[in-house]
């Protein structure tokens, strides 16, 4: 038989999430035997990249895709090219729109990642959780699936009625300030957050879409000396991440297992290859569910955490 | 003095006899270089469509079958649709001496307003589709206007337009993607360019059929029509082709429109290769028709190059991305590639323009 | 029903603080050689503009065979059959002789092709191109498909000079057509304007060349300030005079018609 | 015919006598507005001081102590101070009549060379500094020398270069961020100029600071020195520049080399703002620093202009930036007012220009 | 050493298939005003812009006073005290008359703030225009720092022809300096030329005005066809020899020099 060939098409090759993604998929296909083809976006939401990948898969006569995808519904039409020609297709960290687009998902619960952290949020406030003044930081305007997840993940989390949940923006809650997008990178984070403390300085709580976004939102609430009076709470548990739980940059975050995804996904195209078995999702969910754990160094009740050292021995990057 | 039958200038005498030569012209001594340097002088889309096949023959020999088959040689011509219609738009602007940064904007915002108005309002999609191309239209007259009457940079105008019309798209469409299934299930319309003629392996998609009718169409007008020849004549210089007869205002205005329309035509292609409506596509439409201009040999300044050198120019960049992409080469080689070629490419014609004179 | 071909009335263009023209009079007879001498920048080019089309003027009134005419372009004028050589030349560099011969006046081919394709007849249009260049002899050119950038000044001066002489019906308008031209090249546009003469059309020469002037003008239009400060008869004054008018140190006598 | 001592054309005597005037002047009758326009056209910075202006009273008027505190007028600096130290670089090249759509990659290639440098090869941060500064340097070179020996349109050296910029900062960097907080500890000179001195509730960042001297700097260098002379007139007609005796070549060379040094310390403000170093950052930068500087008066055909109308104009898109944030209007109205603006701006200039003449 | 202040030898200069000088020579005599005259496309222009650095000749030698020189630019040529006035002027329009007229020879403060941040001395470099331009009388000029794009052709003419008299110490090139101008313009110009001699200076002047030529210049160097065909003296031939010598329809009996 011959060689197995995989491609890896992420969003962009510049987040360390991703970086690590690919580093995890190569390690498996070196293992497996598989050769692997890797694809990125120039940038978060960068649409059209992402289908020219699928496309040069086809061509290439791929056995199977994985795929993180900036545009989640877009992108629909062009994963299903690659399956009407026989190429497995499997959605990592986030979810296609409909998830069945895909003939798998492997990706972190991102609705329950979201809830930890709204929850640790709103616990570690107390009382003051009501009259919390709330940032959220975004991904891009198209609100992809993982965005929507982790934003009403964590208003649900934080006690917050969601109306529309497949909707970010539709609430009516008075605690929140605004939402800004961040692209996913520092740059973004920062002037994110410089607007919204614009609109409203005695912001408190802010979330973020992702541990990049994170950083940039710190320095613009360091650069107006704010950086020890909010709550930051964010999505990856990255080395670099959970090092800025230790270091108080992030009260917490939801630590996501991308080499697993990576890993999982690359095993499940070998096996499809060899004998056409389909992986199968995670019991009562529509995909597979490869964990999530909150990192704090500040449990509070109620919301399961694990400290920072144990944080340290899981993360990547 | 007064006047006299002949010349009052009595040196003139001289004039009587003498031979009309001015300059002379070394002998010619054509060599194979010079000959070909002369061809791809006279018919400037020659030199993108030697590096068009120069590419092609390249990447065939590395990558074999892989490349070289009917569905990877089709597959180019499906990724460079969208830029190839929009590129044909950027270079009738660029012809008339201006550019224009708005066209991914209109392409997008006329998408949309083919999908919303179908979807949001109800309408049927054949006059959504309309409605489509009237608001492409409209952009294209208000940057028209600002260009000709106001008589403000293109640059300018349209770095502005831009600004105007993807705010407005992000604005109206309410950051809604249209999805894909539901488009095929209600208005699949819609969809149309997205649909293909298949040929053993090679794959046809209408909305590259749509970019080759485009192609040849303005190529026709621009060659053999009153109106093409004085788009070039505005590019060439403006108050030179107002002051010959050529009503310059409404030239630029129709250019302008004409690009406007092409950018809705290529926003109802979008939709066929998306297959949704999605107000954030097309982020690189404009840097990417630029591109294609550039390396087609339109020149900047005006009055020069055809719309075939467009065409050549989007499929250069499309045979080098799915070249690299099979070769497995980090994409960034790609972007990089690009670059070397944008600089070689007008390198190259400014060489050729240099030795042939 | 006028004794004038064209004429002007007081007309008046302002660019911003500049008053170029300063309720300038005009008047072409029928088959004449009207000459238009000045200063720089005393406002001659800027005039005949007003009366092709090129310029709309703030003020007056141009009539064409005495009857009242507003061109909006030179397309207009040249539809009445005014033809203007410019200053500046006005061809396109890119394009061929024949393409800038034909410009704004394209011929389209006959039948289905032309009427619903537009389609042009470039055949007719190189041979006709062809024909009236070497009608009035100016020049051999070997390719009338060749760019005009590739003509030398004398050679572009021509084809502009031809343009206007082919497809002038009632005025040929010339504005310093030898300015930079040699002996040679300047002979032989002069020589073209008396055989458009004979040919019966009347001429207006802009020229700063006082010799040529006086030898081929019928009379001599003297523009000063924005206006015209005399009409003469070249027979009746000195080259001398005519400066003297030019520069305001003298004026003229009577000022004819 | 032989040498007379005097006018072998006689008629020349006519010269003896006579007025000099040649074109008359309308008498002056100078309403306010004729001043004001006058003044404006004398001095083109002051259109977008003016405009900045009546934004800042216009907001301030609108939002009060919300809009008009130390706080928000600082933050709106701290906000526009990479752009504006890149929008000097892009004057720089616009005034020599070309245009950098480089500035952006380089900034972000010079960032990453000194993070990397310090990080990777335990550089000392001083000496990985002046490698970022080198970097920067090295790519305006690169650029000059295609515009001005090769004689390549800028337009087009620069896309292609961009795009080999960028696609080299990511290759090199293997894309990996570098968190503030190692910088913070292991190499703060990094972050130099994200420190601030405070004033109550003012903040004035390092990098603000950076800005402001650099404007100046150059202002002077421009108006008052051989070469800043010779940078405009290149712009206004490089050929009558080279006949006149300017060394156009060089000075060409040296804008390009200058804006590339600029871009390094544009990289190196960026470390003291996101306190990272981030292969990432600075996608919007050529357009931001475009847009600053069409709105700053600054003419894209060459030779007009100044450094402080960029300044301006960067301050501008920031107030506007903040002021409709505050208001707390979407987003998207921020950018299609910027796109008025960049369309108002220069339609303001144009008229003025005419009216005044 | 030599009796030529200015001589080129067997200059060649190709532009692609075009041979525009074809192994030319020139000589300029001190004090003399040397006129060079010939078709259009002869290589007149070529010809001086080797002379001025203005362009680097394929072959041939240039001197000056006799030796070997080879400028690479018009600096090169103007620091040995060579100045032009070019066919096309060479002025920044935007930049001010004062800005023109020390274009690449811009005068720094003296002390500390010239020599360490090289401010320019704007007063001076103001005061020496104006100086320069009031004492050749060529034209009275209110703001000596109002743009160049505010003058009017005659004007600007004078502004490169006074920086090329101002500042030119050996030899002074003036290539069709009236082409564009009126009568009163003109004579202007000629006027500063005699003067030019007077002052010793040896002046080249090309023109296609025959009468200009002769009544101006010393010697007039015919060129046809990319050479000198011919170095006459005005006093030994007529203006229709020198014409006919230019279109090659005679050859000069006896060249000289
Ligand atoms: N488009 C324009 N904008 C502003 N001023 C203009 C314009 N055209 C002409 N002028 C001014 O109007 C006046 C008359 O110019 P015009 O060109 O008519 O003079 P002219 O007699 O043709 O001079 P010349 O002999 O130099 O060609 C001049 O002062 C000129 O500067
Ligand atoms: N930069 C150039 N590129 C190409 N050809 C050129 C260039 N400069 C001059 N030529 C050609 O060289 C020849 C001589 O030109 P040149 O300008 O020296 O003539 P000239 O005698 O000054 O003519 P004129 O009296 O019209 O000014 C012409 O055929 C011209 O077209
Ligand atoms: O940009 C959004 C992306 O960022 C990540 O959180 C990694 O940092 C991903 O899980 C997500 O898809
Ligand atoms: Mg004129
Ligand atoms: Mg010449």
């Amino acid at each position: 038989q011959d060689n197995v060939l995989a491609c890896l098409i992420t969003k962009t090759d510049t987040n360390p999430f991703f970086v690590k993604m690919k580093e995890g998929a190569e390690a498996k296909a070196e293992e497996l035997g598989v050769e692997l083809r890797s694809y990125a976006g120039r940038i978060d939401g960068d649409h059209e990249s992402q289908v020219q990948a699928i496309e040069s898969c086809i061509a290439d006569n791929a056995d199977g895709i994985l795929i993180t995808a900036s545009d989640t519904s877009s992108i629909v039409s062009s994963v299903q090219q690659a399956r009407d020609a026989g190429i497995l297709v499997i959605a990592l960290d986030t979810p296609l729109d409909p998830v069945d687009a895909a003939d798998a998902t492997f990706a972190t619960d991102n609705f329950l990642a979201g809830e930890l952290i709204g929850q640790w949020a709103a616990a570690t406030l107390g009382a003051e959780a009501e009259n919390a003044r709330i940032a959220f930081l975004n991904l891009t305007p198209s609100q992809p699936t993982v965005d929507v997840l982790r934003n009403q993940g964590f208003m649900s989390g934080f006690g917050i009625d969601l109306a529309d949940p497949n909707v970010i923006g539709d609430e009516s809650d008075p605690r929140i300030v605004g939402h800004d997008v961040t692209n996913g990178n520092e740059e973004g984070g920062r002037t994110a957050m410089e607007n919204l403390l614009q609109q409203d300085p005695t912001i408190n709580v802010v979330h973020t879409i992702n541990e990049p976004a994170a950083a940039g939102a710190y320095e613009a609430l360091r650069a107006v000396g704010r950086e020890n009076d909010v709550l930051i709470v964010s999505v990856d548990g990255g080395c670099p991440g959970v090092q800025n739980v230790i270091d108080g940059v992030i009260g917490a975050t939801s630590q996501q297992y991308p080499l697993q995804m990576a890993a999982l996904g690359i095993e499940a195209i070998a096996n499809y290859a060899a004998d056409g078995t389909l992986p199968e999702p995670t019991e009562g969910k529509d995909f597979f569910d490869t964990g999530v754990q909150l990192v704090t160094d500040a449990p509070v009740d109620g919301v399961p955490s694990i400290d920072t050292t144990e944080g340290m021995e899981l993360c990547w990057g | 003095m007064s006047k006299t039958e002949s010349s009052t200038q009595g040196y003139e005498g001289g004039l009587s006899a003498g031979s009309a030569d001015v300059a002379q012209f070394a002998p010619e001594r054509r060599t194979i270089v010079k000959s070909i340097q002369h061809a791809l002088h006279v018919n400037p889309a020659l030199i993108p469509l030697f590096i068009l096949s120069l590419s092609v023959a390249g990447f065939g020999i590395i990558l074999g079958d892989r490349f070289f088959s009917p569905f990877s040689l089709t597959l180019i011509l499906q990724q460079v649709a969208i830029v190839g219609v929009v590129a044909a738009a950027q270079t009738l602007v660029i012809l008339t001496k201006g550019i224009d940064l708005s066209v991914g904007a209109i392409m997008v915002l006329s998408s949309v307003v083919m999908g919303q108005f179908t979807f949001r309002y109800g309408f049927p999609p054949e006059l959504a589709i309309l409605c489509g191309f009237a608001v492409g239209a409209l952009c294209g007259l208000i940057n028209g206007v600002l260009v000709a009457v106001v008589k403000l940079p293109p640059f300018i105008v349209t770095l502005g337009m831009w600004q105007i019309v993807l705010a407005s798209n992000f604005l109206y469409s309410r950051n809604e993607t249209i999805r894909s299934q539901d488009i095929q299930a209600d208005a699949p319309l819609l969809q149309f360019f997205g649909q293909s003629l298949r040929f053993g392996g090679a794959v046809l998609t209408f909305g590259v059929i749509a970019m080759v009718i485009l192609v040849a169409v303005l190529t026709y007008v621009l060659n053999n029509t009153a109106w093409g020849r004085h788009v070039y004549a505005v590019g060439d210089d403006a108050d030179a082709a107002q002051l010959a007869g050529v009503r310059v205002k409404r030239t630029l205005i129709s250019v302008y429109v004409l690009s406007g329309l092409i950018c809705a035509l290529a926003g109802w292609v979008l939709i066929g290769r998306i297959g949704s409506v999605s107000p954030t596509a097309g982020q690189f439409t404009n840097i990417e028709s630029i591109t294609a201009v550039v390396i087609g040999g339109i020149s900047l300044f005006g009055g020069r190059g055809s719309i075939l050198g467009a065409l050549f120019g989007a499929l250069i960049v499309g045979v080098f991305g799915l070249g690299l992409r099979l070769m497995g080469t980090d994409p960034q080689w790609t972007y990089l590639m690009i670059g070397v070629l944008i600089i070689a490419a007008v390198a190259l014609d400014q060489w050729i323009r240099r030795v042939s004179t | 029903m006028s004794e004038f071909i064209l004429e002007a009335k007081g007309l008046v263009k302002r660019f911003g603080r500049v008053v170029a023209l300063d309720s300038a009079d005009f008047e072409l007879k029928a088959g004449e050689i009207l000459a238009v001498i000045g200063d720089n920048g005393a406002g001659k080019s800027t005039l005949i503009k007003s009366l092709s089309g090129a310029m709309i003027p703030d003020e007056g009134e141009v009539l064409l065979n005495g009857e009242r005419v507003m061109f909006s372009s030179p397309m207009a004028a040249r539809a009445a059959g005014i033809e203007t050589v410019y200053q500046n030349l006005a061809l396109s560099p890119a394009l061929s002789i024949a393409d800038n011969m034909f410009m704004g006046r394209e011929i389209r081919k006959q039948g289905f092709m032309g009427r619903v394709f537009r389609t042009l007849d470039k055949k007719t249009m190189d041979k006709l191109a062809r024909d009236k260049l070497s009608e009035l002899g100016l020049m051999t050119i070997q390719n009338i498909r060749q760019p005009v950038e590739t003509l030398s000044g004398g050679q572009r001066q021509g084809v502009a000079v031809a343009r206007a002489a082919a497809f002038g019906s009632r005025v040929v308008i010339l504005d310093e057509p030898t300015a930079a031209l040699g002996v040679k090249e300047s002979r032989k546009v002069l020589d073209l304007i008396l055989g458009l003469r004979e040919r019966g059309l009347p001429v207006v020469l802009i020229s700063h060349n006082m010799p040529h002037v006086f030898e081929v003008a019928d009379r001599i239009h003297i523009h000063r300030l924005g206006r015209r400060a005399a009409l003469i008869n070249p027979g009746d004054y000195s080259m001398s005079d005519a400066v003297a008018i030019m520069t305001g140190a003298m004026t003229a006598h009577a000022v004819a018609a």
